[in-house]
């Protein structure tokens, strides 16, 4: 019994609790130990993913309580990523935070060491309603982290944020319900096997069930119609808040993947509200890619940019095919990184722009254009998929993997949007400009924590051929749902 | 023994509600007990000031006394209730009071109050009077006078103030 | 005897409820709807004690002891909007 | 290896200037030409095998998941081009280092010049296509960058643009159509897939793969309809318009067909496709590049015609027109080139572009105007010059095609039309720029000759010209047959390289071309005022319109779904949700399961609808506000009935301690809102939101009823069975709350607390103007704290404690436990807010209830990590009965110290987010009393 | 004995409830604020009674034993109905509700 | 019995659905407050209905579920956590956009 598992969850927690307890103003000691938290998480992240590299699903029966019994977190290769992932995502956000965003407002810090605790249970968790649990403990952090800071644009986004997840919570709570109802359990492998075997009305509730939870995850995730709210929430994010979200779509995108996965593979329930997920994530990249060419502001533009990876993504995984999930796994950890460090570099642009924001419109030079200009080139051509960087592996692999022709034609002309949007917003912002530099201040310990995001897409490029292989180990894991379900439930079920 | 026990009546009356709650033994006496001298002791800051029960036996015949004008007013006012409202003839009366301390105030008050037919409307800033809503009231001055003596008074002396 | 009893008092609480819904609903003034819904708190002390008797059980007690401890907290918390506005000052 | 150096020079060259421009443009040109010349000599060395019919092939693998490998390939036609990247660009960096303005220190420049190289060098290396596209999209970024070089002015930005916006459009297509490709063939390799031609044709996705890699190689070479970025590319220094423009990344586009022509070529969609597209091309690009009163207009848009006329020749479907296709690149090169150059030097030493006041530099210049009237006298096709060879094979090779049948003489009458325009725009721009009078107010005056070395390029590229014209046999021959032996995978036709082919109709042509050329030159003023009166098609300010009015379509569908508008959002989800009941529930056969259902009672029936009728008021009354807080209070007072009639009073216990917390919090927020809301609702939406929630609401309760009344086996008998033997308590609901699920009440227990943090964070300097006067106009009462609450309160307070503590105790048991304990403890703290105020009570007990919902849920979480103790896992309990001499049996468990942590983080975070909120009045005292 | 309880607690039962209901008639039909304020508070104090007598009755005589935590329920009430009734009246006046036709003396103000 | 916890169950919801989808803050605040409680006892009834059946061990023949009321009471901490939070919000909201609006002054605006 490895106690390593837990520690993604208790490690924040722990660092959370601390900071509720040390002295306000102390902020150096606050950031020391948000700091220490985020970068314990990746060893402890990286030695997971040794453990579940080998092959051997972990399971952490806590309480001592055997499954379905008890609630039991699941180390499989697939949660080892995504926590990986988060680590290495939460880092960078954090110490950009620390430059100074963190005092725009209390106990930024323990609401940000609670996010990550919420979004490494949501990927380790075997069962449902503590899924929902954990859903909850990020959604209610990331409703404080979204309000951090001031701003009439913030309040109002984030006041549509929480109302619709709050709306969300509810339908999760009446899924659960359901599936309780009809199946008798809450475990996950446990309802993977049990709701194979429901027929007459009882298949047509779990059917209600599944396709209302693919509703809560699709709106935590961004998915037609149920994105709207996240442009103007993620817009208006300080900074750091919103690289962080970048992990949080890609949260539910993790639950639909693992249910699909667990479920709904094969079996008498296989594509079980695919369809609903293949159509919606088609509307929701191209709208996405619509909303991204009408963006009248650079956080706005960027928030769509996530939209559509999130289209993107859910559209080739709702497929159920495993050659897909290899592919589509990287391409997340491409979006996820680079779209946080374009909300970084966005915050960075706003800094330097003075009251010109980030609005796609003429504003002062500004003091460092080469190497932000760089930087932002770069990021574009990362994220719309361009040679030589990390997009262009993962739309090939995409594209490779999902043989539709609608899926190219959108993904491609997304890019396109992409393309034209970004190229838009860069020569606008960079170079047509007027009048006088107006702060001459960027800040080193703002701009790092944005190059080292924007350093994992050359690396994601130059190791893609490794990476694309360990996605697809995740994948061929992640297909046969009975190593998970035995690993869960012994040999019992 | 004051330091430890700041309001005796007090512990006593939670001690006597932990073992209602959980019934007699030993044990629940011991743990009560502990709760019950805690307790207060915790909570002081909560009350700066309050007056000790002097005439035990006083506030038994109080309670007494108040448990029967309960029942009977109970009575009364039901058939007050239950007959013709226009025959009703409520009114305002100002008490003139004598107490002085803040919580044997409240518990004349309250005494009103949970005797049917009046309500403890209103207590002056300066505390020097009371003002009552009855349900029926024939003769003001005889209220005024009946509250004075049947529950003023004795909550005077069962307060020693 | 006593089932029927404790049925004819059920019959009376209910009656005495919807009284207190029709106050509620009527009104006029907000104090007369605080003082109908504070009225439904202390009907339905009785009405989980009966319960408790109906069905033989005293796991239901704490909920109307419950009641009658911070029950009155919200006619209160009401009261003080009325007056003072605002409840915490 | 060899091959890979040749690539990567030029971008080691790139990364030079980042270190070496602080010494200035003559150190950066020198540096940066070095790896060239060093490319240069490798490719001289790598050639080698390949005049032998050979080939040079390098791989490595990348992706090979993907089929993605970094595979070069160097045969004849990609030696032909390399020859053109790499030599003419040398001679753009020597020209450049003359061209840029002093200011300049050219680093950025040559990086991205390099750059450009670089990813040029790529496309025609790659021998696998994914790796081509790769290199593919980086010239389209890279020129990008080149074109917008002046970043500030308007017209380099949006001509940038537009270029990248285009080509970038292509190189999506390609992108497409080569996975394709993939996907017939089974391979990325450009080896594999040129042998599998036949493959590819005969697949049912030929015509898709076609159209894609077409508009690839379309966008890139400035094909009609795509032609029109490359006009307003010329915002580009000239240097890189003489290298992109002309020389290479035009004719990457063109290196696509001659790359592909094995594999696609010699279908009729491929003739009628690129036929058409270069004969629209050379036409369109021939008969506009006359009017252009621009030096560098007039070059691009002759550009766009040559292009269409290469385009043309791959069309034709013949191998003999490939060779006069990959011919006419050579030569087009070449003298466009050097035209451009020489364009350039015009326009730095006149300091205008504008040919209308350019005249008569004969005078000023006569050097350059040799070189340049040669320059142009070869892309007139003027016999001796390596133009006229190319063209009168182009010429033959339209009269050669039958495949229009009957209409197969349009080509030739197309051909020649072009010959005529060609022969007219190099006319004027010979006479408008060297002869023609005067120069008119020239910016720069009197111009001079240019700096030596800045007319050395010039004068290689027009000595090439010559060279080629007149003795093609031993100049360009042998790289001609090999390219052109690559080109169209293997053998390669009889074709005479000669000046001289005899009295032929091609030579007929030719001298019509010429005769008429100049005939229409010299009717140009009568064309220029018809020009003048056409309607003028700003290209630019059209494609910025086309995407301003896509932005703008754009934006009115964003505005339209992205309303801004919580209700509307809230609508979709919630239509969702009702159309995936509507869609699944009338699939059920019955409402109701197998299971009897419990008899009715008058009681029950009561008491739900007085709920129903207090949720409804709620409903109708909402906006009266307290009217509204009061009927859901009835709710919440029957919810919690119903949970204690149907047997679970640990929930109504909850249930009604968090109703009395509500209402507090309704009504300490109450205080700061408008009391009575204003109707806002129009019938519409009202009858929309009306039947969604009816949806919904038969929804839930449809599945709620079938559900209820349906046996289901579930895996509440274990926790049942396990209670007290497992978790030592007979409350299975507190058990499972502290044991069994014991993860998800800490996690409960954390929303709880990080709640309790957010609230205070966005409560913090919230200022917010409360109500002077009661909504009544009447100003507030007097007494704050009112006598008998207050000392009331003060003895309730040992009084719940002691209720809470038993409660607490209590739960593993029987109903109640931590929460509700905390909750109890929490509203008498409240009341003692209530009563007597935040400043009495803090000056009681510490106020900052921050650390409390910390202790708490730190309790909770190191009652679980002690179990790590025991080798068991978090959150496992352990309890024993102890048994003390007259108090008896009595058990501990760990599951209590759970609990306590539990209790404390309920009082602290109610308390915190409680408190706080009445404290935010106390930061304005402008309240009005009597 | 059994009998006598049972018939003792059916009492009791019986009227709790007559109280109760007769507390809410009071709030139902008599004519102003002030005066409805007496249905309640003082007859559901004994309507409440009366139930807590019987529940008192019923499980003492069930166990075989005493049991008065019942009583808290009462103890509880008393201290609490007299501060809502306070709260309320006062509220009432403050916004100087209507009062019935020959009502005598006068409110203060609030 | 089962018949008459679904219409309440129907009309909690349903009630709550519409005041969620209405203008103002305080509103939505109910819905969801509606909302929250329809959804409590529906996931109570998950576990079906037993009358006088208490889970505790010794107390009951046959006990109801103890499982889904665990799950509830998990579910209404949590709610009135969201629900504390959104009010705080809504006061937020109408401290810097000065409307209680849900959409601030837009929504002011349009309306
Ligand atoms: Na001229
Ligand atoms: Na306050």
């Amino acid at each position: 019994m490895t106690h390593w598992i837990i520690a993604p969850i208790l490690i924040p927690a722990l660092a959370g609790l601390l900071l509720l307890l040390e002295v306000r103003e102390r902020q150096q000691l606050r950031r020391v130990t948000g700091l220490l938290s985020c970068v314990a998480l990746i060893p402890v992240a990286l030695v997971l993913w040794q453990q579940a590299a080998q092959g051997d699903v972990g399971v952490y029966q806590l309480g001592n309580w055997q499954a379905p019994f008890g609630i039991v977190l699941v180390l499989d290769q697939l949660s080892a990523m995504m926590l990986l992932l988060t680590a290495v995502l939460a880092l960078p956000a954090l110490l950009y935070g620390c430059a100074g965003d963190d005092r725009r407002g209390p106990n930024f810090h323990s609401l940000f060491q609670f996010q990550l605790m919420g979004i490494n249970g949501a990927f380790l968790t075997g069962d449902l309603f503590n899924l929902f649990v954990f859903f909850e403990v990020l959604l209610i952090a990331s409703y404080g982290l979204a309000l951090h800071g001031r701003g009439t644009e913030r309040v109002k986004a984030g006041l549509h944020y929480v109302v619709l997840n709050l709306a969300g919570s509810a339908l999760f709570l009446i899924a659960l319900g359901l599936i309780y109802g009809t199946t008798g359990t809450l475990n996950m492998a446990d309802f993977a096997v049990k709701a194979q075997a429901l027929e007459g009305s009882d298949q047509i509730l779990l059917t209600v069930a599944v396709l209302l939870l693919w509703v809560v995850f699709g709106l935590k995730a961004a998915l037609f119609p149920l994105y709207f709210w996240l442009p103007a929430a993620y817009a208006n994010a300080t900074a750091p808040v919103a690289a962080l979200f970048a992990i949080m779509t890609k949260v539910g995108i993790y639950a639909i993947l693992r249910m699909q996965a667990l479920a709904f593979s094969d079996g008498p329930l296989a594509g079980l509200g695919a369809d609903l997920l293949w159509w919606l994530a088609l509307v929701t990249l191209a709208l996405a890619a619509i909303g991204a060419l009408a963006a009248q502001r650079l956080g706005g533009l960027v928030a769509y940019l996530v939209v559509m990876s999130v289209g993107t993504l859910v559209a080739a995984l709702s497929l159920g095919d495993p050659k897909v999930v290899g592919p589509a796994l990287y391409y997340l950890i491409h979006s996820t990184l680079i779209c946080a460090a374009l909300f970084l570099l966005c915050d960075l642009l706003r800094r330097s722009r003075g009251d010109s924001d980030d609005r796609l419109e003429s504003g002062p030079p500004l003091a460092h254009g080469n190497w932000l200009g760089a930087a932002f080139f770069a990021a574009a051509v990362a994220v719309v998929g361009l040679p030589p960087l990390s997009g262009f592996v993962g739309k090939v692999a995409l594209l490779q993997a999902v043989p539709s022709a609608p899926y190219w034609v959108l993904l491609l002309l997304a890019g396109l949007a992409g393309l034209v949007g970004l190229s838009r917003a860069g020569s606008t912002l960079f170079w047509r400009v007027h009048g006088d530099v107006v702060s001459k201040k960027l800040g080193r310990r703002r701009v790092i924590p944005m190059l080292a995001l924007l350093l994992a897409s050359p690396l994601l490029t130059v190791a893609a051929e490794p990476l694309l292989q360990l996605c697809g180990g995740v994948a061929e894991q992640l297909a046969d749902q009975t190593i998970y379900i035995r690993a869960v439930l012994g040999g019992a079920s | 023994m004051k330091r430890l026990l700041p309001y005796p009546s007090l512990t006593l009356v939670l001690w006597l509600t932990w073992l209602l709650l959980n019934g007699f033994s030993v044990g629940h006496a011991l743990l009560g007990l502990i709760l019950a001298v805690v307790l207060p002791l915790g909570t002081r800051p909560f009350w700066p000031q309050v007056p000790l029960v002097r005439d035990r036996m006083g506030l038994l015949r109080f309670v007494l006394r108040v448990a029967k004008d309960i029942l009977l007013a109970n009575l009364a006012v039901a058939l007050k209730v239950l007959g013709p409202v226009k025959d009703l003839q409520p009114g305002f009366v100002e008490v003139p009071l004598d107490l002085r301390d803040s919580f044997a105030i409240t518990v004349l008050t309250s005494t009103v109050s949970l005797t049917p037919g009046t309500v403890s409307a209103d207590v002056s800033e300066d505390r020097t009077r009371l003002l009552v809503h009855a349900l029926h009231v024939e003769d003001p001055q005889a209220l005024v006078a009946e509250i004075k003596q049947r529950y003023e008074g004795p909550i005077k002396e069962i307060f020693e103030c | 005897m006593l089932e029927s009893a404790i049925s004819l008092t059920f019959g009376l609480l209910t009656v005495a409820w919807v009284l207190n819904l029709y106050r509620l609903v009527i009104g006029p003034s907000l104090p007369d709807r605080v003082l109908a819904l504070d009225t439904m708190y202390i009907n339905s002390i009785a009405l989980i004690v009966v319960y408790g008797i109906q069905v033989d059980s005293k796991l239901y007690f704490e909920a109307a002891m419950l009641i009658a401890l911070i029950g009155f907290v919200s006619t209160v918390a009401v009261a003080k909007y009325i007056t003072r506005g605002d409840i915490i000052e | 290896m060899m091959l890979p150096a040749i690539v990567l020079l030029p971008l080691l060259a790139a990364l030079l200037p980042m270190f070496t421009r602080h010494l200035g443009r003559r150190w950066c040109a020198l540096l940066v030409a070095l790896p060239v010349v060093a490319a240069l000599g490798l490719l001289a060395q790598a050639s080698l095998p390949i005049w032998e019919g050979g080939m040079q092939q390098w791989s490595m693998a990348w992706l090979p998941s993907l089929g993605l490998n970094l595979a070069l390939r160097l045969d004849g036609l990609a030696l032909l081009f390399c020859v053109l990247i790499l030599g003419i660009g040398l001679l753009v960096v020597v020209y450049a280092h003359y061209y840029l303005p002093a200011k300049d220190d050219g680093g950025r420049f040559y990086t991205l010049l390099l750059l450009f190289m670089f990813s040029m060098l790529g496309v025609v290396t790659s021998d696998n296509l994914l790796f081509l596209v790769f290199f593919w999209e980086l010239t389209s970024l890279s020129s990008f960058l080149l074109i917008s070089y002046k970043q500030y002015d308007s017209a380099a930005r949006k001509g940038a643009r537009m270029a990248l916006t285009v080509t970038g459009m292509g190189g999506l297509a390609l992108l497409a159509g080569v996975l394709l490709i993939g996907h017939v063939v089974g391979s990325f390799s450009l080896s594999t897939v040129l042998e599998n031609g036949a493959l590819v044709q005969q697949h049912a996705l030929y015509p898709v793969i076609l159209c894609l890699v077409l508009l690839g190689a379309f966008t890139k070479s400035a094909q009609f309809p795509f032609h029109f970025w490359l006009p307003h590319a010329m915002a580009a220094p000239t240097p890189v318009s003489a290298y992109l423009h002309s020389a290479t990344m035009v004719k990457a586009g063109i290196f696509l067909l001659a790359r592909f022509y094995p594999v696609l070529a010699g279908t009729d969609l491929w003739f009628y496709l690129v036929t058409t597209a270069g004969m629209a091309t050379l036409l369109w690009g021939a008969v506009w590049a006359l009017f252009q009163h621009d030096l560098k207009g007039l070059l691009a848009f002759s550009t766009i015609s040559h292009l269409g006329l290469i385009t043309l020749l791959f069309g034709l479907n013949s191998p003999l027109a490939a060779v006069a296709g990959v011919f006419h690149i050579i030569n087009h090169a070449t003298f466009k080139a050097g035209l451009f150059m020489a364009a350039g030097i015009i326009d730095q030493q006149t300091g205008t572009r504008d040919m209308r006041r350019i005249n008569g530099l004969w005078k000023y210049m006569p050097y350059t105007a040799v070189l340049a009237m040669v320059a142009s006298a070869a892309m007139a096709g003027v016999p001796l010059l390596n133009g006229f060879l190319s063209k009168e094979m182009f010429f033959t090779e339209t009269l050669q095609s039958d495949q229009l049948g009957a209409m197969s003489w349009l080509l030739p009458l197309g051909a020649t039309l072009g010959g005529v325009f060609s022969v007219a725009y190099s006319a004027r721009f010979i006479h408008d720029v060297f002869f023609n009078g005067e120069p008119v107010n020239l910016p720069k005056f009197p111009p001079q000759e240019p700096p030596r070395y800045m007319k050395i390029p010039v004068e290689i590229l027009v000595a090439l010209c010559v060279a080629v014209g007149v003795f093609p046999a031993i100049t360009v021959a042998a790289l001609l047959a090999v390219a052109a032996t690559a080109t169209l995978g293997g053998t390669l036709p009889e074709y005479h390289l000669a000046v001289w082919h005899g009295l032929n109709i091609p030579l007929l042509m030719s001298v019509i071309a010429l005769v008429g050329g100049i005939a229409v030159y010299a009717c140009r003023r009568r064309l220029f005022t018809w020009y003048a009166r056409l309607p003028e098609i700003d290209a630019k300010r059209v494609f910025e319109g086309r995407i301003q009015a896509v932005v703008r379509l754009t934006a009115g569908v964003t505005r339209r779904l992205q309303t801004g508008s919580l209700q509307g959002y809230l609508a979709w989800v919630l239509a969702l949700v009702a159309a995936v009941l509507v869609w699944q529930l009338p699939n059920l056969t019955s409402f109701t399961g197998e299971r009897a259902m419990l008899p009715v009672d008058g009681v029950s029936v009561l008491c739900a609808l007085m709920l129903i009728a207090a949720a409804l008021l709620t409903t109708v009354l909402h906006r009266q506000r307290m009217m509204a807080i009061i009927c859901l209070s009835v709710v919440g007072l029957i919810v919690s009935l119903i949970f204690v009639r149907f047997s679970a009073p640990d929930l109504a216990l909850t249930q009604l301690s968090v109703e009395v917390v509500s209402v507090l919090l309704l009504m300490l927020a109450m205080y700061f809102l408008p009391a009575r809301a204003k109707a806002d609702s129009n019938p519409l939406r009202v009858s929309r939101d009306a039947v969604l929630a009816v949806l919904i609401g038969t929804g839930v309760a449809v599945v709620a009823l079938l559900v209820m009344t349906t046996d289901t086996a579930t895996i509440s008998p274990f926790f049942l069975e396990n209670s007290v033997p497992g978790g030592g308590g007979t409350n299975v609901v507190n058990v499972i709350l502290v044991d069994f699920r014991g993860f998800d009440t800490f996690g409960e227990i954390t929303v709880l607390g990080i709640a309790a943090l957010g609230i205070y964070a966005l409560l913090s300097d919230l200022k917010l103007a409360s109500a002077k006067y009661d909504p009544f106009g009447r100003p507030w009462a007097h007494d704050a704290h009112p006598l008998v609450l207050v000392t009331l309160s003060r003895p309730l307070l040992p009084l719940a404690l002691m209720i809470a503590v038993y409660i607490f105790l209590r739960g593993h048991n029987l109903p109640g436990g931590g929460f509700v304990a905390g909750l109890i403890t929490s509203v008498a703290l409240l009341l003692q807010y209530v009563a007597s105020g935040v400043t009495w009570v803090h000056k009681r007990i510490p106020g900052d209830y921050h650390p409390l919902v910390a202790l708490g849920v730190l309790l909770a979480g190191l009652t679980g990590v002690g179990s790590w103790v025991f080798g068991a896992p978090f959150l496992t309990s352990t309890f024993t009965h102890v048994h003390l001499p007259l108090i008896g049996d009595f058990e501990l468990a760990s599951a209590m110290l759970f609990d306590t942590g539990v209790f404390l983080t309920v009082v602290g975070a109610t308390l915190l987010i409680l408190a706080n909120l009445g404290k935010l009045s106390m930061l304005d005292d402008k309240k009005e009393t009597t | 004995m059994d009998v006598l309880i049972e018939w003792l607690v059916a009492i009791f039962v019986v009227v709790g409830g007559i109280f109760a209901l007769i507390g809410s008639i009071g709030l139902a039909r008599l004519p102003d604020f002030y005066t409805r304020l007496h249905g309640p508070t003082k007859a559901t104090t004994l309507g409440v009674g009366g139930t807590i007598i019987a529940s008192l009755l019923f499980f003492s005589w069930q166990e075989r034993g005493l049991q008065l935590h019942e009583v808290l329920i009462t103890l509880f009430l008393f201290i609490t109905a007299p501060v809502s009734a306070h709260m309320l009246a006062k509220a009432a006046m403050h916004r100087d509700l209507k009062r019935m036709k020959g009502t005598r003396g006068e409110p203060w103000k609030q | 019995m089962e018949l008459l916890v679904a219409l309440i169950i129907g009309v909690l919801v349903a009630t709550g659905v519409y005041l969620c989808l209405r203008a103002r803050t305080f509103s939505v605040v109910l819905g969801l407050t509606l909302l929250g409680y329809g959804v409590n006892v529906f996931l109570f009834s998950m576990g079906g209905l037993k009358i006088n059946q208490v889970a505790v061990v010794g107390a009951s023949a046959d006990p109801t579920d103890p499982l889904t009321q665990a799950l509830v009471l998990t579910a209404i901490v949590i709610g009135f956590a969201m629900t504390a939070f959104l009010v705080v919000l809504a006061l937020r909201s109408q401290g810097e956009q000065h409307s209680d609006h849900v959409d601030g002054q837009d929504g002011e605006q349009r309306s």
